[in-house]
Formats: C-alpha cells, structure tokens, sequence
C-alpha cells in the first residue's frame, strides 16, 4: 500500500493563496508531524486531508486512489480539531462514542473503547459531563478521545496538547506514540508547535512556511542538518543563533570571519567559488560552551540570566545587531548581567548558509 | 453568567421592561376585565372604572302595583333597588330628566300624593293614600356608589356553549399535526438549504422568501379546486383533516424554512465537520446534530406555528368545512358571537379562552430557548 | 371520546407518515447506492451520487407542498390578472390601467410605504429591547409571556381590544376608550381617532406593532441566546456599559437574525389587512394594498381579474427583498 | 327533538305540515345548507329544519360562517357548493346567478310568490336575476324578513316628557326639534361597526329616499340607471343630514356619528338620564338592549312615518331579508324550497323570535309577541316593499363606497361631493 | 498599595466544589504564573479575579477594597481568554481597538497603539480580517493584542501563548516580559502548563491542584526546593523522578536504601524518629549522570531512547513498578534500547518527601 500522496497540493480563500503547492508521499503507517509558524497553513492542509477543505489544485492520492472529490466520511480519517469542536449537546461519553454509533458497534464495544480512552486521558470522572462545564484542557483532551475511539485509517491531529499541562501532556504524548506503535498500519500526521513533541513522535517532520514545503525528513536531521536557514532557525529553541560571516577560505572545512572579527573554521565543504562571499554563520544555544581559554568564537555581555533550573539561558549582546546571542548552558550559574563571557563550540555542529539561506551542508 | 447582576442599571432595566410590559398589557388588561364584567356595563364605562368603587347613575323599577299592601290605611310598595348589591345610593328621582334630584333618605313627591323614599341601602318605599294602578312599577333612578363587581358568567356562558369540547378536539386534531408536520419539513430543507452544496441554492433561499408575500387568500381558490378535483378522483372527502394539515403546512412553510435556514446556517461549522469526519452522513448529522442545537429556532417556530393555526379560521373553514362535526374552537365561538357578531361579552371571554393553550404552548416551549447551547463547543472568535 | 381517539390517531398517523418519508427514502437512497462497507471507486462514486441526490430528497417535500400551495396559486393570480372579473376573458393590462387610475390604489400605495417604514422598523426594535432586557431580570419569563400575549390572542379578540382603546364617546359623556379617557383627563377633548386621515394609520399600526412585537421578541430572544457569553464577557472587561455591548456586540452578531425578521414582518406588512378590515376597512384613507385586493376579489362575489391584479403588484413589491437575500445568501456561501 | 309536538297547537297550520310530509319521502339523503345564522339564530334554524327532517327523512348538515360573503364565493368557484345556499345579499346572488352557480326556481315558484307573498311583484323583482344565459329567471326565494323601517324608543321617556308618537314626518322633525328645545338630545345614531362601518346611514337614506321619491326612481337608483348624482339621491341624503349632521340632534354631537358602534348607540335610550329619546333601526336591534328591556313596555317602536305632503308615497317599507338558492340541483334541495312554501315553515320560526314573513297564509297569530306581530303587520300593510339598497347594488358600492361616503358625509363632505364619489366608485366597475 | 489579596477564595458549580479556598496576597507589579494540572481552577480563578465568575465564598480585594461585587469593567483589568473570545463580527483590528474607543482614546492614539501591538504580534497583515479568516494561533495572538492595547492595572493571562509555534512564543513571552518590566505597576497573572514560560516570566509561581494551593514561591525555589511530591513532580520536565525509599540513618544527612538495594546519602537532614520510616526518594532527569565508575545511585535498562538533539531522554525500566525512571543526558548519546546504565548524581540536588507527600527539606 501506499499511504497518502499528496501532489501540487493548493489551496487559495478567494484571492489569498494559502498553499503553494504541496507535493509529500507519506507512507502507511508513518508518523509525520507538520510544523511551521502560526499561519503557515498547518491547519489548512490537515483539513484537505481530511476532505473539509475544497482542494483549489493539485491531486490527492489515498491508498493510489485520487481523493480530491471524496467526503471526509469515506476517507477512514479521525481528527483532532485545533478547535475542539465538540457536540455541545451531548455528554463527554456520547461526543467520544457519537463516531463509533454511526459505525454500528455494539453497545459493550462502545462502553469499552470509551472507557479505555477516557482512562488513558483522565476523564473517567467527566463522562458525563457536558462540555461547557469542562476546563480548557480536559475539553481538548475529550476532542483527542473522540479520535483515539475511532478506529481509522489515518489519524489527524491539529494541535492536540497546546491546552494540556506538562505532565499530562507527556502522558498523553506517550499514549499517542503507543498508539502509533500499536497501529503500525495507520498513519498518522500530526500538528503541533511543540518542539519536543515534533522530535519525539515524528518518523518525519514536515517544515512547512507560508504555504510550502520547506525541508522534509526525520528529526534529527532536521535538528543537525537542516536545510536553510529558516528550518535552522525554527527546529530547536531557543533559536539556533545566526551571525553574519565572510567566507574566507573554502575547501573541506569553511574558514569564516565574523562580525566579531574573530575567525573559526566549520567542517562544511564549500566551493572555491564561494570565497569572499558573505554567508550565514549558525551555531546552536545549546552547543555554544563557555570558554575559560583564548580558544574562543566569540565575547560578549550578558544582557538577561534566565535560570531555569536545569539550564541557564545566557542573552549575549554587542554581537549581532538587533538579537542577542542564546547560549544554553546546563544547571545553574554564577553569571551577572553585564559579565563579559567567551564562548566556543564543537567545530562539527557549527552550520553555514549562503546569502539565500540554503545551506552549504550537503543535503 | 457574569457576576454584575447588582449594577445599578439594573434597575433602568426593571423599569423599562415594566413600562414596555404595562404598555404591551394595558390593552390587553381591558379586555380581561371587560371580560369579568356585566355585559350591559361595558359599553357604558370604561373597564378601568371597573376596578373601584363608582358612582353611576342608574334606572331601578319599583315592584309592580300588585304588590302593593295597605299599611296605615295607605297603600305601600317597597322593596329594594339593589338587590343584595354591596352599593350605596346617593341620590334618586323618579323623572329621567332629573335623575339626582333627591338625596338618599329624603321622600320625594311623585304627584297624586304619593311619595317614594329611597334609602342609602337601596330599600324604597312608595306610599300612596290610594291604592295604585297599572302592571308596571314606577321607575326609579338612583345614583349609587357601586363597588367593583366582577361575573364568570361570560365564561360560563361560552364554555357551556354546545360543541364546544367536540370543537376544542378539533383545533387540536387540526394544530398539533399542522405544528409538526411543517417543522419537520422545514427543517429538512432548511438544512439542505444552509449546509448542502447543490446549485441554485440561494436562489432557492431567495425565492422561498418570495413566497412568504403569497397572499393567503389568492391561493384558496384554486387549492379548493384541486382538492376537489383529488377528492374526487380518488372517490374521498375533499374536505380531511390531512388537507388541512397540509394546507397549513403549505402557507407556513417559508417562514418556516427561512427562520431555521437563517439558524442552522448560524451554528459553528467545525462541529458539523467533525461530525462528518466521524463518519456521519448528512441524515445522521441532521438528526443527531443540527435538529438538537436548532431547538431554539424550532421552539420559536412551533411557537408560532401553533398559534397561526390554532387561531385560524379561515384556512379551516375552507379546508375542513364549517359543519358541525368538525368546527373549530374559533370557528364555534364566532358562532357563538351570533348573526351580527354584536356581543362583546362573549367576545372577550372567547378570547381569553382562546389565549390559553397557545399561551401555554409559549410557556413550554420557551425553556428551549436556552442560552449558551453551543457553549464549550469550539474555540476561536 | 371517540373523538379523542380518532384524533389522536389521525394525528400519530400523520406525523408518522412524515417521519416515515424522511427515514424511508434516506434508507434507499443508501440502499440502492450503497457507500458504507464499500471502499475505492464504487463508494465514491455512489457517494457523489447520494450527494447530489440528497439535498433534493431533504428538500422534495417542502418544495412540492411549497409549488402546490404558494407557487401554483401565484402563476394562478397571474393568469387571473390579465383575465375579467369572472376569469374567463383575456383583457390585456386593463386591470393595470385601472388600477393605475384608481385614486384608492394610489391611496393604499402611499399607505403601504407608511406602514413598511414605520412597523417592521419598530416591531423589530421593541422585540429586541424586550428580548435583551428580559434576560436580565428574573422575571423576564413572566414579562415575555405579556409582551407575547397581543400575538395569541385571536384576531377578533384584538379587535374588540383596541376598540376599548379607541373608542370616542362625544365630549361630555364618559369615554370608554381608554386612550380618550387619558386624553379627557388631561384636560384635552376626546378624538375619534380612527377618522383622523393620515393619523389613524399609525393608530393602526400600533395595533400591529403592538402584536409583532411578540413575534419579534421571541425570535430575538433565541438569537441573543446563541451569541457566545464569552464575547460578551469579553467585552465586559474591556470597560463597555450595558449600552455598548448591547450595540456593539449582541446586535451585530445577531445582525442576520435581524434582518429575518425585519423581513418576515415588511412581508407580512405587505399583507396585512384583517386590521385594517376590522377597524376601519380602509376607510378615512386608510386603504392598504391587501384589503383591497380582499375587498376586490370576495366583495359581492368579486372581480378576480383587478383582486389579482392588486395580488400581483404586492407580490412585485417584494422583489427587492429577493433580491437582497439572494446576495446575502450567495456571500455567506462564499464564507463557507 | 320537535319544539311543538304536530297536532297540538292549533296556531300552527299542521296540515300544511302533513300535505308536504306525504308528498317528501327521500329518506337517507343528506342536504347541505350553507345560511348566514349564527348563535341564537342558528339555533332557531334548526328548530325549523327538524320538522323537514321529519317530514322528509333527510339528514340537514347545516353550516354557517363569519365571512359567508368569501366563503361562498371560494366554495362555488372551487366548485364544492352546498345544495343550498341562504343569503341575505341580492348583489351577491346575482353574481353567483350570472356566474351559473344557481338553479333557477322555476315560474311555478314565481306564481306562487306572486300569489302568496304581499306585494308580491317586489319578492319577485328582487329575486329574479340574470343568469349566465343572460336570460332572467328567478334564482332564490326570499324567506325571513327584516323590516327597517323603524324607529325605536322608551315609551315612559315619551310619557315623561309628554312627547307623542309622530305620525308624519312632519311630526317627526318638529319632535326633534322639541326634545332639543326642552334640552334633551334626540336621536342616536351609531354607524360604527368595525370592517362595515357605515351601514346604517345607508338604511337611513334608503328610507328618507322611499319617503321623498317614488319607488321606480329607487330602482333605478340601485341599479344606477339614475346615477347617485341624481337630486332625488342628494336630497335623500340631505334629509338624514338634517338629524344627523345637526350636533344638537344626535348624541355625541355630528363627530361622534361615525365612530359609535350601531351596537352600543341604542344603549343612549335607557340611559340615565337619558342621551337621546329615538333610534332609527332594522327590527333586529333588542339584541342589543340591555338585559331585561322588554320589547313593547321598556322600549318600543314605531313606524319610520312617511311624509304627509307627499301622500302619493303610501306606506313604504324598507326591509332586508334572507334568500335561499338552490346552489347543487338536488331532489332535496327541491324539497326544501317546497318546504319553505309551507306556512307551517313560517309559523314554526314566528313562534319564536327575530322572524318577519310577508307571507299571508301564515298564521299571524302565531308570532311569539305583541311587537313581532306589530312590525309582520307593517310588513304585511306595506303599500310598497323595497329591499335595502345598498344589498341590491354591487359589493363595491353597496358594501364599499357607499358605506364610506357616508361616513365622509357626517364628517363633513358635502352630500353632493359624496354622491359624485359614489358615482365614480360606480363608474369605475362598469 | 497593596495589590491583590484572595482570602478563602472559594468557588462551586451547583454541588461541584472547584475552588477550596485560596489565600494568596499578590502585590502590586508583581507577576504571579498560575499552574496546575487541567482542570485544577486556574481559569476559574482567573475569572474569578477578573469579575466574571461569582465568588462563592470568600473575599477579594484589589488594593485594599473589597471587589467581590465590583462589576469587571471596574476593576481595571484586562484579559486574554483560553478559548480567545474573539469578537466574530470585527476585524482584527477593532477587535484590538474595542477597548480602547470605549475608553475614548483619540482615533491617533488607538491607531498607533494597536499597529504597536500588532507589529510585535506579525499581525499587521492581518488587520482587517475578521477572526473567521485566521488561523488558531493568529486568532490567538489577536486576543492577545486586545489585553495589550489596553492600560489596565491588572493584566490576566490565560494559556495565551498554547497555540504560539515556538519562535513566536519566544517572541510574544519576552514581549510579555517586557511589558511586564515597562509597566512596573502593573500586576500580571498568567495561566500557563509551560514550565519555560512559568519559570522565566513570573515573579512567584503559584501551583494549584485540585483547587488549592500546594506551593507558592519564586520559579527557582518550587524547582529547586518542592514543598511536596506534588510541585516535586509538577515541577520541571520530564518529571522529577520518585523511588521508595527506606530511611536507614538520620542527621545533618539522611541514608536511604532505595528499591533497588542501593543506598545514598541525601543532603536533607531529618529528626532521628524518622529512620526506618518509608519515604521518596526524588531526583530530577536532569539531575541525572551517566557513572562509568561504581559509584553509582542505581542502574537500570534503556527501554526507550529519545534524541531530541541538544539532549537525549532515556527511559529506564525495571526499578520503579510501573512508571520508568527518566534520565536527561546533554547531547546526542550512542545508547541504545537495552542498554544497561548506572547513573550517578549531585547529592545537593536530591529530594526526599515523606508518606504524606512533604519534603523533609525545610522550606
Ligand atoms: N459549569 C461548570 N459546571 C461544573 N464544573 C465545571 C464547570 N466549569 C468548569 N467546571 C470544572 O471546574 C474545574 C476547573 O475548571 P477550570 O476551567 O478552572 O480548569 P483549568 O485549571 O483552567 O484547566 P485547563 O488547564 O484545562 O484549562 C474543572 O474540573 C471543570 O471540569
Ligand atoms: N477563510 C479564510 N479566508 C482567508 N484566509 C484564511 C481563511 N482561513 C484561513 N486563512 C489564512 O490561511 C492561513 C493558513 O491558516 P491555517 O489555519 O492553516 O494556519 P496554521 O498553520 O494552522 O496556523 P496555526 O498554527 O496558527 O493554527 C492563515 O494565514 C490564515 O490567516
Ligand atoms: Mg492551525
Ligand atoms: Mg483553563
């Protein structure tokens, strides 16, 4: 079988185009997560995927069959909508039971897969409850037990845990990633903001920006490769740090100069071609370390100290014009505002992008 | 619900209401009370001096001669005007002219000698020092301060009116089914109308709302004539109450379908969507979706719905006849009003017996105009 | 009691009939193209079939009683008008000619603008006052039912009603009307209001704004009642007074139900003439279209051709509403 | 079920009765009536059928509606008619009679009219239409009568105030004027009556028109071969503008003319003291005194007086009055006009209340009371028998511009201006 | 002035009790983050504060004056709502402007303000939409704007950045922060389940559960010294791990003996009744070292391991019943499901509650 296909995928609201042709193979059974900034168009995909969205172009393919004129219902897809959408008439029981009702099981199975859901999502002592008098998140959870009931083909969920708290968070996530790995035939795309989230469930992660694709592939290597400069900055927070450079020697490694007016050499090939040329110079908050030596990339002034327990974050400025320099250091330290530092980092998780952004790595 | 209640404009509120609600009643209040009142009352005071005590000029007749009796070696009627009423006389005469020309208690000459007394308790008293003749008793008017004084013999008179519960079945044989049959059907194409994809939609819409101006009675006409015709190709009565359940289906349904399409295309899209994600088909999603969270605008056109046929007459006189059998409630009690349709008395009471099961059908129906039905459904603006 | 039971059953049988139709032709509509249990191109393509099926099943019923009682009867009165009194001879335009010559249509035109400008108008913003306010107060349920009471009551009761308001007696004697009752004792003296020309039709359209109101009000009511409390509370914080969130956020978001009934009760306007006819039947230039298209068609066994003509010039009056609703229909349908 | 038992009293002319009963037998068929009776008058209807019932076995399914004038009209334009038909307006009779809806009566009907009724030769003038044919015939049969010509007060007001019955209308002014002169108000007059406001003033004129022009001009008036215009119409409406355009003569003054209800304006007589001493109206009006007011010694009448300076008027009589027609030409419809040719049909509804018939076989003793007898006399002595005028004419006029001219008249407009308005209202349905 | 002051703020829903009671004295400028786990009040509270939900017992006062009756529109406050309570019928751009004409700023005034707001929002483009165009989060970001363009004593957050993808949320918290730092007067409540939002924006953390309060107190302190197991594990993510413990020897140091047979001295001192007592043991994930040597708190086997890039998560099992132990090791680690591991850590960093749930350090 071949999963979903979609092909030039767009969508245009009257004259605003909001996809600009999405062209993605999702095989059964993956897990893929789409991410990408507030209005990118997330949402809006999901719900041409899920046939509630009139497709403007493009072709969609379900198990090698064109989906475009298909309704919802005979798609095989539950989803978890950004907004809840939940029946407001009927008990928390009946909004999760309502899908499977429609499919004629039986009572007892009904009785039983609601409860399982509502057990795993902590909702047992709400079921019947109507939704106006649950909180935020446990109506959102009732939104995600609504689709776990179901037995579909393929899972959509648009943000399903913006509103749950941490720990619950986790456990939810945790129920969505055995979920997964117990349907290993169904597939599952996932929306969501949420770093950890994306990294954790994804078999592959989607990046999309202002309606189109910008870099495919399995997390991590979206976190240490990522193609341009604008998944570099959006995979990882805080953002991964750009300081503008000068390409000074090419080769097997890129030597560069900074703004600082410091050097360092990157393990990226680049074309003799590119000397001279100014580029992006990426390192990460976290794989910035500081440095007690002369050995250094860079030296700079704390502005903020965020102390977040486990990790402190460092707000460096002077460096580039505007931002200030992330750095990421574990635990907790003895740093004041106003502190001169000097960090330095692992030549290898340095990243380099050429003035359009792309970046120099090999894909 | 947000914890203002005690600002002080609520009280503007409670008095605004008060006032559009006195404005909205008054009118109706004199009919109820003019209801309550002696028919011959009512065209000769208004029903609000009904309600105290008032002083009216009135014209009593003094008991017949025969009644008289010698007493003193005079001949003496007496008797009383009021007759066990709780009013006072004030004053009386015995000449139209001068209604008021002696005071209560005072005897007054009538000529041959005679007198008449009359006290403040009504009794009276004509004295005369030879017997008296004719068949008919001296007329007396009399101004009394008659307190207010209220009567149900106008209702009893028009719920013991014969028919009345055959025809009180009738109304409601002819408006339960013309209530729901319509509603079902409206809903149905309302819902077609705002959450199906088909073309011409909106000129539909437009056009159904065109078909409100249809004037009731350029349609009669030929409906009756088709009527006819069915009736008798198919050998039955033309005149059923299936005809009429359907004519009044008929002329209620583009309020009908306007009202809910208006709702229904209201209600938040994602939880018709989600419904359809779930599998629904756009039968279940009526059913178990929109016909629910449409209560509202279906109270509010049953509502109405109700109370159009239950207070027509016409469409059941044309449809399902103006014979004994099967009269309406209105159509008895205008029959009751007689030829001239000239006594209000009845009129008014028939109006509030009437009111009543509408009014109770309001009553019942208005809990389903709740606040706050989609609550929790959906977030964002 | 016999009666009770055939009434009873008469009226099983006819909702039953109704719900059986939907239920049944639902059933073999998914019967004959069948898209549960089936997958791939068969179920689409049934699917495409029963969606563009099922829209007209939904709506079959209300269009065919729709075409009998409304549609039919229009194409009839359009017949009618160019026809004589008896319906049987083709006249032509005369009907309209005459029409456009009689003084008393030209009066019932005027009135009728009168009465579209001042009673939809006010009914709609008396029932919106009403609706809102009694939401606030706890015995807003016992203050509707009064202000709906004018719309149960029979129309003759409502007649006899507004005669105790109206009523003259001559100057001197007691007035039983309460209205000249209030007059008088103010020291004015009493009017025969429905004999003031160009006044007495507002009197009158008090009495159908005094009814409408409750109609109105009832609509509105479950219209406030939907609007998301949050946007409300919302707007509370924000610093807004009763009058400002009235304004600015209750009455826009329940704009399209206004303008419903706004609609319903210009058409029902159009319409009206059981007032009229009870009160004064067109007297003291009182006349409106309708009553006179009544008086046309049924007085004295009638003339069908100009009762018919009079029917079709208020059925053009309503076009423009038509119209209007079709853009409003086709925007939201862009919405979608 | 039967009020008087046959045979028992001997009022009643029973073998009229017994003769139809032997001639009738159509047992197990049904008769649909559609009349114009309602309440109490339905209820008196139906003492009368029951004896046709028995006489013939068939079933009467009577009904009756407010809107009688629509309802026929939908009816037997729907084509779903009653066998019978009972009106009270010529104007609509001739309408259905030129549309075919009703069956002629046949010239044996007519004779017997001629024959049986008095001034017979206007029963049939006023029941004989053209039908669609455009060939005349007689199409209904008149039955129940209404006399109007009447004016009614409260005999011990008269006494009180030393005023007489007048005999002429002579008299009748210079009472009028002598209840003004003593400070008294004289008439009341009410033309209010909701959708039909106006009606009475339209008696009124008929009546001052029989008493000031001949019955022919009368004729042609209603069916406008003279039109409203004509001097004889205007001077008749002049002459209820001298009582009721005068605020001195009515109660309430001109103003209060129109607007009072012709229900509650008779109330004016037994007020106290009293608004006014005379009401001119149809015999019908007790129905609207107060409860208890004798017909006869608290409130009486008297006969509209003709004027005695034109003495080649007679006794003219302004009357309305009910038609049955035959709508569905059925043996029992047949039957039931039989029927009403019957005395014992008139005798059994004189014998209660609100029933006037110019038929001179019925038993005169059988009207249940005093006045009822007195007005079936008027009736009966009637020189000339005119039906109210404004039933004879279209709807339009009769029931429309009429009506409203006259309430324009005592607000205000001149009688000619009403009469040219009338005119053109006439004008405009040719 | 005084601020804020809840005294025995109590709430219920017919015979459902949510609040039970909640003592709390905000000062003025103070920024107070609420968290809890759904469903515990924090949105009931917050509406409480704001006037919009009766108080069912207890008093509220804002600077010193009782405010149970006062209407909100006079309590000077401004909110964001978790569910936006966007007005539908206006553009984005009146929806910000509402407050602020009704407060009849001039029309220059109100343009300026909300283009500001609208600029550190990425809502510019977006002004003359209506909320039925946007996307969640923009729909989001414009309820946030309209709390912003208005100046209000009291500044109420609820979940207003759940929606946010992480760079915005980034950008929007620091603008929070800034605003918060701007308006020195200001107070501000703010709902949130992020730990990152809670630690770095508030002044003081207060942590519900269940309608009360279990600890009140700056980000560092309920991280570093919980009050109970509660804010222990609700605290910080993943979650603080628990193993049962047995007290072995007390003083200015306690011995414990875990489950695992290991013992370890933990740097809390305890009364000498309390040995042999049971208790929990507590280490944060990120406390956690991978120890080569055999100096080690327990070992445990790899079930699951999560790269996340900057740090991997290894979830081990087979020593606490049921839930894995959660260890968060900087970097990206070659350890691989089965795994055996020992793990060692900072004394100073360890916790240690008793049966009932406190800590046995002194607050
Ligand atoms: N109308 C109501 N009737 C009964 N219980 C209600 C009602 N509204 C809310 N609740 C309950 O009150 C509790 C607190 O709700 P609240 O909305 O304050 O939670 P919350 O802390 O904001 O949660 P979340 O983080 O999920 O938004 C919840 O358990 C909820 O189910
Ligand atoms: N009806 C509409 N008309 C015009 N534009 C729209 C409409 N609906 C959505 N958009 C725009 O389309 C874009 C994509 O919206 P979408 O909801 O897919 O975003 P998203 O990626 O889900 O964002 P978020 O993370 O904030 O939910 C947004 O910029 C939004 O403003
Ligand atoms: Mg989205
Ligand atoms: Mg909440």
């Amino acid at each position: 079988m071949t999963g979903l296909v979609l092909k030039d995928i767009r969508k245009s609201y009257g004259a605003v185009d909001v996809i600009h042709g999405i062209d993605l193979d999702i095989k059964q059974g993956e897990f893929i997560v789409f991410v990408g900034p507030s209005g990118c168009g997330k949402s809006t995909l999901l719900r041409m995927i899920a046939g509630l969205e009139e497709i403007s172009g493009g072709e969609m393919m379900i198990d090698g069959e064109r989906v475009n004129d298909v309704p919802p219902s005979k798609r095989g897809i539950a989803m978890v909508f950004q907004s809840y959408a939940l029946y407001p008439h009927m008990t928390v029981f009946d909004n999760m039971a309502f899908g499977m009702r429609i499919a004629g099981e039986s009572k007892e199975e009904i009785d039983r897969r609601v409860r399982a859901a509502a057990d795993i999502l902590q909702l047992t002592k709400y079921l019947d409850r109507l939704p106006k008098a649950l909180s935020g998140g446990q109506r959102q959870r009732v939104a995600i037990g609504r689709a776990i009931c179901r037995d579909p083909k393929v899972f959509l969920f648009d943000e399903p845990l913006s509103n749950l708290d941490a720990a619950l968070r986790v456990a939810t996530r945790i129920e969505i990633a055995k979920l997964s790995e117990q349907m290993a035939d169904t597939t599952m795309i996932y929306v969501t903001h949420d770093q950890v989230e994306a990294m954790t469930l994804a078999d592959r992660i989607v990046v999309l920006s202002a309606g189109h694709i910008e870099q495919v592939g399995p997390p991590l290597e979206l976190y240490e490769r990522p193609a341009n400069l604008f998944v570099a900055r959006f995979i990882g927070s805080p953002a991964m740090n750009i300081i503008p450079a000068k390409i000074t020697s090419t080769g097997a490694a890129t030597v560069l100069e900074l703004t600082g007016g410091r050097t360092s050499a990157v393990d990226i090939a680049t074309a003799s071609s590119e000397v001279g040329k100014a580029a992006s110079f990426g390192v990460r908050p976290e794989d910035l370390q500081i440095s007690t030596g002369d050995d250094f990339l860079f030296e700079g002034t704390v502005a903020i100290v965020e102390a977040l327990g486990e990790v402190t974050l460092l707000y460096i400025e002077g460096l580039v014009q505007g931002e200030p320099i992330i750095a990421k250091i574990p635990g907790i330290l003895a740093v004041k505002r106003g502190d001169r530092i000097r960090f330095t980092a692992d030549r290898a998780k340095l990243h380099l992008f050429d003035t359009a952004g792309k970046s120099y790595r090999a894909p | 619900m947000i914890a203002t209640s005690r600002s002080p404009l609520i009280f503007v509120v409670h008095l605004s209401v008060l006032l559009l609600v006195a404005l909205w009643t008054l009118p109706t209040a004199g009919l109820l009370i003019s209801s309550l009142r002696d028919k011959d009352q009512l065209a000769v005071s208004g029903w609000w001096t009904a309600l105290s005590t008032s002083s009216q000029n009135l014209t009593g007749r003094a008991a017949a001669p025969e009644a008289q009796v010698e007493r003193d070696g005079k001949f003496v009627i007496s008797g009383n005007l009021l007759e066990g009423d709780d009013a006072k006389v004030s004053a009386f005469g015995f000449r139209p002219l001068q209604p008021t020309a002696f005071e209560a208690g005072t005897a007054a000459d009538i000529g041959d000698g005679q007198t008449l007394t009359v006290k403040e308790d009504g009794s009276y008293e004509i004295v005369s020092p030879t017997r008296m003749e004719g068949t008919r008793g001296q007329r007396i008017f009399y101004t009394a301060a008659v307190p207010s004084r209220f009567t149900l013999d106008n209702y009893r008179e028009v719920l013991n009116a014969e028919g009345i519960g055959a025809s009180f079945i009738n109304s409601l044989t002819v408006a339960i089914p013309a209530t729901i049959i319509p509603i079902l059907v409206a809903a149905f194409c309302a819902y077609a109308l705002a959450w199906m994809p088909f073309p011409g939609r909106a000129i539909l819409i437009a056009v159904i709302v065109g078909l409100l101006v249809v004037p009731l009675q350029m349609s009669l006409i030929p409906l009756l004539r088709l009527y006819n015709g069915v009736g008798a190709f198919f050998g039955v009565p033309a005149k059923t109450y299936v005809g009429i359940w359907l004519a009044h289906m008929g002329f209620g349904l583009p309020l009908a379908v306007y009202l809910l399409r208006n709702y229904m295309a209201g209600l938040p899209r994602e939880i018709l969507e989600s419904a359809r994600v779930d599998g629904a088909s756009d039968f279940d999603i009526f059913v178990k979706i929109i016909l629910p969270l449409s209560f509202p605008a279906l109270a509010s056109f049953a509502i109405f719905q109700f109370l159009w046929t239950w207070n027509d007459l016409l469409v059941a006189m044309v449809f399902l006849g103006a014979g004994n059998e099967e009269l309406v409630l209105t159509g008895r009690l205008v029959n009751l009003l007689g030829s001239r349709g000239g006594n209000w008395e009845i009129l008014t009471a028939s109006a509030f017996i009437t009111i009543i099961v509408p009014l109770v059908v309001f009553f019942s129906l208005q809990r389903y105009l709740v606040r706050g039905l989609l609550a929790g459904s959906v977030k964002g603006g | 009691m016999q009666q009770l039971l055939f009434a009873i059953f008469t009226m099983v049988g006819g909702v039953l009939a109704c719900v059986v139709y939907f239920f049944g032709t639902n059933f073999l509509l998914d019967r004959i193209f069948p898209s549960k249990g089936l997958t791939g191109a068969q179920a689409s393509k049934n699917l495409r079939i029963t969606n563009a099926i099922r829209p007209w099943l939904f709506m079959a019923p209300a269009l065919i009683a729709l075409s009998v009682y409304l549609v039919y009867p229009v194409f009839e009165s359009v017949r009618l008008a160019f026809h004589d009194r008896t319906g049987q001879q083709f006249v032509g335009f005369s009907n309209f000619a005459w029409m456009i010559n009689d003084g008393e249509f030209r009066q019932s035109i005027f009135n009728n603008f009168l009465w579209l400008l001042v009673v939809p108008a006010l009914a709609t913003f008396f029932g919106l006052i009403v609706a809102a306010l009694t939401d606030r107060i706890w015995w807003g349920n016992i203050a509707k039912t009064l202000i709906f009471m004018p719309m149960a009551i029979s129309f003759v009761g409502a007649a006899v009603i507004w005669k105790f308001v109206y009523d003259y007696r001559a100057e001197g004697s007691e007035q039983i009307g309460i209205l000249n009752a209030i007059v008088v004792a103010m020291g004015g003296s009493p009017e025969a209001w429905m004999t003031i020309p160009f006044w007495n039709n507002f009197f009158l359209m008090v009495i159908l704004i005094w009814i409408q109101t409750g109609f109105a009000m009832v609509i509105l009511s479950a219209a406030l009642r939907g609007i998301p409390e949050e946007t409300i509370e919302a707007a509370v914080i924000d610093g807004a007074n009763g009058f400002q969130i009235f304004f600015k956020i209750m009455v826009p978001q329940i704009w399209g139900t206004i303008a419903v009934v706004w609609t319903t009760i210009t058409i029902l306007v159009l319409k009206v003439f059981d007032i009229v006819l009870a009160m004064t039947n067109g007297q003291w230039q009182t006349q409106v279209l309708a009553n006179l298209m009544f008086d046309w068609m049924f007085r004295g066994g009638g003339d069908f051709g100009r009762g018919a003509a009079i029917a079709v010039v208020i059925m053009i009056l309503v076009i423009p509403i038509m119209i209007w609703n079709i853009r409003n229909a086709t925007k939201e349908m862009e919405g979608h | 079920e039967l009020k008087f038992k046959p045979g028992e009293d001997s009022k009643f002319n029973w073998q009229s009765f017994e003769d139809f009963k032997k001639g009738h037998d159509l047992k197990g068929q049904t008769l649909t009536i559609f009349g114009p009776w309602r309440g109490e008058d339905e209820a008196l209807f139906k003492i009368v059928y029951a004896y046709f019932t028995e006489a013939t076995g068939v079933e009467i399914k009577y009904s009756s509606s407010e809107n009688y004038e629509q309802q026929i009209v939908i009816d037997t334009q729907a084509g779903s008619p009653p066998d019978v038909a009972i009106l009270p307006q010529p104007g609509l009779i001739a309408d259905l009679a030129s549309k075919g809806y009703l069956s002629p009566l046949g010239d044996e009907t007519k004779q017997w009219l001629l024959d049986n009724y008095a001034a017979g030769q206007s029963w049939v003038d006023l029941s004989t239409y053209k039908g669609k044919d455009g060939n005349a015939a007689l199409f209904a049969f008149p039955y129940k009568i209404d006399v109007k010509s009447l004016v009614w007060y409260v005999p011990e007001n008269f006494e009180d105030a030393g005023y007489e019955v007048p005999k002429t209308m002579e008299d009748l002014k210079a009472l009028t004027e002598q209840i003004v002169a003593d400070g008294g108000t004289p008439w009341c007059i009410g033309l209010g009556s909701g959708g039909a406001t106006g009606w009475p003033a339209t008696d009124w004129v008929e009546d001052l028109m029989l008493r000031t022009a001949s019955p022919e001009t009368y004729d042609k008036w209603v069916t406008n071969q003279i039109p409203f215009t004509d001097a004889a119409v205007v001077g008749a409406i002049d002459e209820f503008g001298w009582f009721a355009k005068n605020d001195k003569f009515v109660d309430g003054g001109a103003a209060a003319v129109a607007s009072t209800d012709f229900r509650d304006s008779p109330k004016g007589l037994f007020a106290s003291p009293p608004k006014c001493y005379l009401h001119h109206q149809a015999s019908f009006i007790p129905s609207f005194f107060p409860e208890g007011t004798v017909v006869g010694e608290d409130a009486d009448f008297f006969y509209m007086p003709p004027y005695a300076s034109k003495p080649e008027l007679g006794n003219p009589v302004l009357g309305a009055g009910t038609l049955a027609m035959i709508t569905k030409d059925t043996p029992p419809a047949r039957a039931f006009i039989e029927f009403l040719k019957t005395p014992i049909a008139h005798e059994l509804w004189m014998a209660q209340t609100s029933f006037l018939t110019p038929y001179k076989s019925a038993n005169k003793e059988a009207y249940a009371n005093a006045p009822m007898k007195k007005q079936g006399e008027i009736l009966l002595n009637s020189t000339t028998f005119r039906f109210d005028g404004s039933d004879l004419m279209p709807g339009k006029i009769g029931a429309g511009a009429f009506w409203t001219g006259m309430v324009d008249f005592v607000g205000g407009k001149s009688a000619a201006d009403v009469a040219d308005g009338a005119q053109k209202a006439w004008d405009a349905i040719k």
